[in-house]
């Protein structure tokens, strides 16, 4: 399991990131810079889905409901009482960490394909919700909410989107850093001990049941993070932004960028954004056989995802000739 | 003229090999044992033996035929029935179905018939079962079950991984007593990996002692018996 | 009471539509141990098949036959080519193989014959047989559904390649030792459920009409009659497909209205699971530690 | 833990620092389009659940090409750039920023899709990008007070159901009506325009509403639950798989309501031909395009000219598809309003042309169909013409609706 210990090299490296992401509004043009700032948003929800399926082993097909969740808290709260932007977030966060939390309960009876059908039925439900008559007062039903973008604060000289991708990358930062601390520390192991052996890890004294929940509520936060952030840079919610596709693109991401990897998710955040739009400049007559041929293309490439496939490739660059014979011999065969 | 020839065998599970250079034969018609403790290779080389770890190296020849890189299933077909440690039992199968799929490779009807009464001959608790669903069998149970699909195969080589393991002790009498009429009476030869390093000699001819993935000793199993460090280790007197 | 009964036999039909899709998941679930998402679009995509032989002047019989045994064999080489390079992959990474499978056909189909919905013709009399709340072709449905669900039965239970597929989708190992070339197994497996998906295919597109998301909508009703009944179990699948249209008409009907009526029907669904997680008719399987 | 707090101090110099750096965006209001070409954008779902209206922008883009291998419009080619977005609002903001930040438009036109524009309804407008022949019939597209830079193309759901709200009120006025819509905003604009048009009898004429989702199988459970709200008036909001589905089943089960089908489903040949012509005998809608199934047109010189171009530039299309319709006039009336600007190919203008329109009849549409605007009416189609289906043809009836 890597990327979650600590040493030279890969702080250099996470630092190298970090300050590319840093400068990516200053050199790129706007609309390249919201496409990344989508890129973080999707990588928030990726990060926190991957914590579930990834790292605890509970499949989820319907996390695009609380991303729904999440982009609707945000877009209420700001279109009805005037509340700022930034404190959304955090509420959204909440709302869902409860919505998530109440959603695992009945989930630790179900496991495997009944688990894949529960979340399925939510993320195609969600929708439905958003639609229906008693809450359209709230939802503004069928037709969606407008969120007018915000200006930069302080006075700073920088454009709208570029406040707002700082925004987001300065919460992405902070949720990748309690997301690394939380999964190399007690109820990391205890989730990935749960995924592995869920009898034994019982045995060893761990809460399955309240981890279980726990790391649901968790990562229905990160998605609600993820879905405020989204709501507010798309500037719109409405049902047909939530439908289940876009939960079985979340799923798609982590897969691709790699299960049970924090770098994974950027990996396939970016994969997200950018692949569905590559296939568009491809074939306007069939788009998505071609989006379906990358995902093949993808998994069979790199079946451990794309940080997988780095991790063995950075492997390969660094230990040096031993290990080059060692694979030469096991070849002969 | 040896129905198996084993030599230079290695293999492992990912990177590291567990078996290192081993070398052994099993004669046509005879029994051969392997004894070994816990963690020693035993099952390691009845796996390589079936082709069912792609490490395997080192030539391994079946009656004359080059077996390495063969499937699994291409090895069975050529007449290796391989009862495998954990039993392998078809749980949600009948004890019938389970013995039905022992002989799915055969065509000859009434032969299948015949083995399906020679089996029940030697396991009576069998017939008795018959109907029931296999999971719900017994221990030894499953074990004699697991003899039995591998027989209905109608093996010229039997291979067993530890078949005493987990049994109370008449039970494994009995087993073991079925062993020998399978030898004697169907000229199957057996390859019998053991921990049970008193029943094991008694019932083969030839054995070699396998540590860390390396056979250290072999030889016919009354000499290996007598064997002043053999007796230490493995016989416990 | 005239129009509840409607609602009832509606609920049968559409079920039988389920249902006979579920038939072709628990098939390969039988087989692989995996829910194909893209069996609806394999479906879909066999029906344009049989369609396009129709339109090419063969009659009814003989492209529903060809069908069949075409996708068969699309089946079989889709586990061949694609599905047999990620058999060892933990099992998020098939169901993307899966899902990649879905966009492809349904894109594919879509780009081939367009997107306007298509008439297939139906085997059965125009004419009401069954009275007035079924057409004779709906009732067809229901007796095809249950005609596959019979000789799925006979097959695992009396054939021995029924038997081998059962024992290799039990223990690959243990199959593999008595000599089954397990890897046809699971190919064999695919082809099958893609036939039966091509007949589901063929008696849906009747009712629906037949357009490249055709299947979009049933499938998750047939993940859900599947799991209902037991994905392991055919007969769980039938009547959990029956079930699961007469459960959603009733609540759309008299319960909740239209609106939320998928909704409501996913929640009971995932509460009869919650109390009774392998479904009406599956298996309990013993864990050992 | 040392190494960590390193990295904190270290992104937060990176942060300042290139907050400090930061430099303000440079606004661009106006590109002239370039002298040989006029860059027009557009997005499409070419992908997923809603695909089927891709073909309108391919057919969109073949008209384009027909114009392009004329000669061009002016002497200058048209470049029209039409993006997927897969009916995916977030998507849909992302390539019309595309399209207008990258590519540099110089305006958009037909984008498809209520949920869709809607999400970028504002920020066209805050970038004045004129945002014209919205392909939808929401009435929000014509707003010129707070929207003056986008303008709808189809006639609006709402003008649509007031046309079959009078002609109920008129020739039905006990009718009971039972209405089955789709559960999106496409459908529910349909509904509420009918009660706007029923006005107060509104509650005591309709007696049942369903409704369905695209993901549904059937509808057949609506239409049982309809016929038993003891209905005689059924208004039908579905699009083309559902319309004939429900067309079939009312037939199939003996209900046999004074049927009014929306004019998204009118087409015969994707529609009434599947549902059975014989079952369609008494459909009445709204018209306002030819149709290219519908005999009544076969010696029209409009149509013989669309089959022609059909032909040619799209022939691995299905030519019983009206939705090439909707984009073959789409795609007309941008080449006519450029020809209108002449030279002056300045966001403003294209507007100020766009705004000024007067009893245009175009090509494919029905006879005494015209577009009218001005510079308080955004409404590009305003009328429609009642018609019946006779088991051939709709045969129209009555004046032509509106203004």
């Amino acid at each position: 399991m890597g990327g979650l210990y600590v040493n030279r090299t890969r702080l250099i490296l996470v630092a190298l990131v970090v300050v590319l992401a840093c400068a990516l509004p200053f050199v790129l043009s706007s609309y390249r810079v919201f496409q990344f700032n989508m890129v973080l948003v999707y990588a928030i929800v990726l990060l926190g889905l991957n914590m579930l399926t990834g790292f605890n082993g509970q499949i989820s097909l319907g996390h695009g409901a609380f991303y729904a969740i999440g982009a609707y808290v945000a877009a209420v709260l700001m279109d009805h009482w005037g509340v700022p932007y930034w404190v959304t977030v955090p509420v959204a966060g909440v709302i869902c960490f409860i919505a998530g939390f109440l959603f695992g309960l009945p989930a630790l009876r179900l496991h495997g394909h009944y688990l894949a059908l529960a979340t399925f039925a939510l993320g195609i439900s969600m929708p439905q919700i958003l639609k229906y008559k008693g809450l359209e007062e709230w939802t503004g039903g069928v037709q969606g909410i407008v969120i007018l973008k915000p200006e930069a604060p302080f006075g700073l000289n920088i454009s709208q989107d570029q406040w707002l991708y700082l925004f987001t990358l300065i919460i992405a930062l902070v949720m990748f850093w309690l997301a690394w601390n939380l999964l190399r520390g007690r109820i990391g192991r205890a989730m990935v001990a749960i995924r592995d052996h869920p009898i034994a890890a019982e045995a060893m004294g761990i809460d399955v049941a309240a981890v279980k929940t726990l790391t649901f509520g968790v990562s229905a936060l990160y998605a609600g993070v993820g879905g405020a952030l989204g709501a507010i840079v798309v500037q719109f919610v409405a049902p047909d932004s939530f439908v289940a596709l876009v939960s079985i693109t979340f799923l798609i991401g982590i897969v691709i960028g790699g299960l049970a990897s924090i770098s994974g998710v950027i990996y396939g955040a970016l994969f997200i954004q950018f692949v569905p739009n590559i296939a568009d400049e491809i074939s306007k007559a069939a788009p998505w056989a071609v989006y379906g041929l990358f995902l093949l293309a993808f998994i069979f490439l790199a079946p451990a995802g794309i940080a997988g496939f780095v991790r063995a490739l950075w492997a390969r660059l660094t230990t040096g000739s031993t290990r080059k014979k060692r694979a030469a011999q096991t070849q002969e065969t | 003229m040896p129905i198996l020839e084993v030599s230079g065998l290695c293999a492992g599970y990912g990177a590291s090999d567990v078996l290192h250079d081993v070398s052994f034969s099993v004669e046509q018609g005879g029994i051969t044992t392997i004894l070994g403790a816990n963690g020693a290779g035993k099952t390691t080389v009845l796996r390589a033996l079936c082709g069912m770890l792609r490490s395997a190296r080192g030539s391994i020849v079946l009656d004359q035929v080059q077996v390495n890189g063969k499937a699994t299933e291409s090895i069975v077909r050529l007449g290796v029935g391989h009862v495998p440690d954990g039993r392998g039992t078809f749980m949600n199968l009948t004890t019938e179905e389970n013995l039905r799929v022992g002989a799915m490779t055969r065509r000859d009807k009434a032969a299948v018939a015949a083995d399906f009464e020679r089996v029940f001959s030697y396991f009576p608790r069998l017939k008795e079962r018959r109907h029931q669903q296999a999971g719900t069998l017994s221990g030894g149970e499953q074990q004699m079950l697991a003899i039995s699909r591998a027989l209905m195969l109608n093996p010229r080589l039997l291979l067993l991984d530890e078949p005493s393991f987990g049994l109370a002790p008449l039970v494994v009498q009995d087993i073991f007593r079925i062993m020998r009429t399978i030898n004697e009476v169907q000229k199957v030869a057996i390859l019998l990996v053991e921990q049970n390093a008193s029943l094991a000699l008694d019932l083969a001819s030839t054995a070699y002692i396998l540590e860390t993935g390396r056979v250290v000793m072999s030889g016919p199993a009354h000499e290996l018996r007598e064997a002043e460090s053999v007796r230490k280790s493995y016989l416990g007197y | 009471m005239e129009a509840f009964l409607h609602q009832v036999f509606s609920g049968l039909a559409n079920g039988a539509i389920y249902a006979s899709l579920a038939l072709a998941l628990v098939m390969i679930y039988q087989s692989t141990h995996h829910i194909n998402f893209a069996q609806g679009e394999l479906a879909m995509f066999s029906t344009y098949l049989a369609w396009a032989m129709i339109n090419a002047g063969l009659p009814y019989w003989a492209a529903f036959g060809l069908t069949v045994v075409a996708s068969f064999f699309i089946g079989l080489i889709i586990e061949r080519a694609i599905v047999r390079r990620v058999a060892d992959a933990p099992v998020l990474t098939v169901v993307v193989v899966f899902i990649a499978l879905l966009v492809i056909l349904n894109s594919v189909t879509g780009w081939i014959f367009t997107y306007t919905i298509k008439v297939f013709p139906s085997p059965f009399p125009e004419e009401p047989l069954f009275g007035p709340y079924i057409s004779s072709h709906e009732a067809g449905v229901v007796g095809v559904s249950i005609f596959v669900l019979v000789t799925l039965f006979l097959f695992f239970r009396f054939t021995p390649l029924g038997l081998a597929m059962r024992a290799t989708a039990e223990n690959a190992v243990s199959s593999r030792l008595a000599g089954i070339r397990t890897g046809w197994m699971l190919a064999l497996g695919w082809g099958i459920a893609a036939a039966i998906g091509a007949i589901a295919g063929m008696m849906v597109a009747p009712i629906v009409y037949l357009d490249p998301n055709m299947m979009s909508g049933i499938l998750l009703y047939a993940i859900a009659a599947a799991l209902m009944g037991g994905i392991d179990s055919p007969l769980g699948a039938v009547i959990g497909g029956l079930t699961v249209g007469v459960l959603e008409n009733i609540m759309g009907a008299y319960v909740v209205g239209t609106e939320l009526k998928l909704t409501v029907a996913l929640v009971v669904i995932i509460g009869v699971l919650i109390f009774k997680p392998t479904g009406l008719f599956g298996r309990s399987f013993v864990t050992r530690v | 833990m040392k190494s960590n707090h390193n990295i904190k101090t270290l992104i937060l110099a990176m942060f300042v620092a290139s907050v400090l750096i930061g430099c303000g965006e440079q606004q661009t209001d106006d590109q002239d389009a370039s002298v040989d070409e006029i860059k027009i954008g557009s997005t499409n779902p070419y992908s997923g659940p809603a695909s089927a209206y891709g073909t309108i922008g391919r057919a969109e883009s073949a008209y384009f090409k027909m114009i392009n291998d004329q000669g061009g419009i002016n002497g200058r080619k048209i470049n029209f750039i039409s993006l997927d977005d897969g009916y995916s609002p977030p998507r849909t903001v992302e390539q019309i920023r595309k399209l207008v930040e990258e590519e540099e438009v110089l305006f958009l036109a037909g984008t498809l899709g209520t949920p869709t524009n809607s999400a970028i309804h504002k920020y066209v407008n805050a970038k004045g990008v004129p945002h014209v022949f919205v392909n939808t019939g929401a009435t929000k597209w014509g707003d010129p007070q707070n929207f003056p830079w986008t303008m709808g193309f189809n006639l609006s759901y709402s003008n649509e159901s007031k046309i079959y709200a009078q002609y109920v009120l008129e020739n039905k006025p006990d009718a009971k009506i039972a209405i089955l819509y789709q559960n999106d905003d496409y459908g529910k604009d349909y509904v509420h325009g009918l009660k706007e048009g029923l006005g107060d009898k509104a509650d005591t004429m309709i007696v049942a509403e369903a409704s369905y989702e695209v993901t549904d199988p059937t509808i057949d459970s609506q239409i049982i639950s309809l016929r038993a709200s003891g209905a005689d008036t059924f208004y039908n909001v579905t699009t083309p798989k559902f319309a004939a589905q429900a067309i079939r089943k009312a037939n199939d089960i003996g209900w046999k309501p004074l049927h009014l089908l929306n004019n998204v489903s009118t087409s015969v040949g994707t529609v009434l031909e599947p549902a059975g012509l014989e079952k369609s005998v008494g459909l009445i809608t709204a018209l306002y395009l030819k149709d290219p199934v519908d005999p009544q047109w076969a010696d029209d010189e409009d149509m013989k000219a669309y089959t022609e171009w059909f032909n040619k530039y799209m022939p691995d299309e299905s030519i019983d598809d009206a939705f090439n319709v909707n984009g073959y006039i789409i795609a007309s009336g941008v080449a006519r309003l450029l020809e209108a600007c002449g030279d002056d190919l300045t966001r403003a203008n294209i507007m100020k042309q766009m705004a000024s329109i007067k009893d245009l009849q175009m090509p494919m549409m029905l006879p005494g169909i015209t577009w009218n605007t001005s510079a308080e009416d955004f409404f590009l189609i305003e009328s429609a013409q009642l018609a019946r289906f006779d088991g051939k043809e709709w045969a129209l009836f009555g004046d032509v609706i509106g203004n």
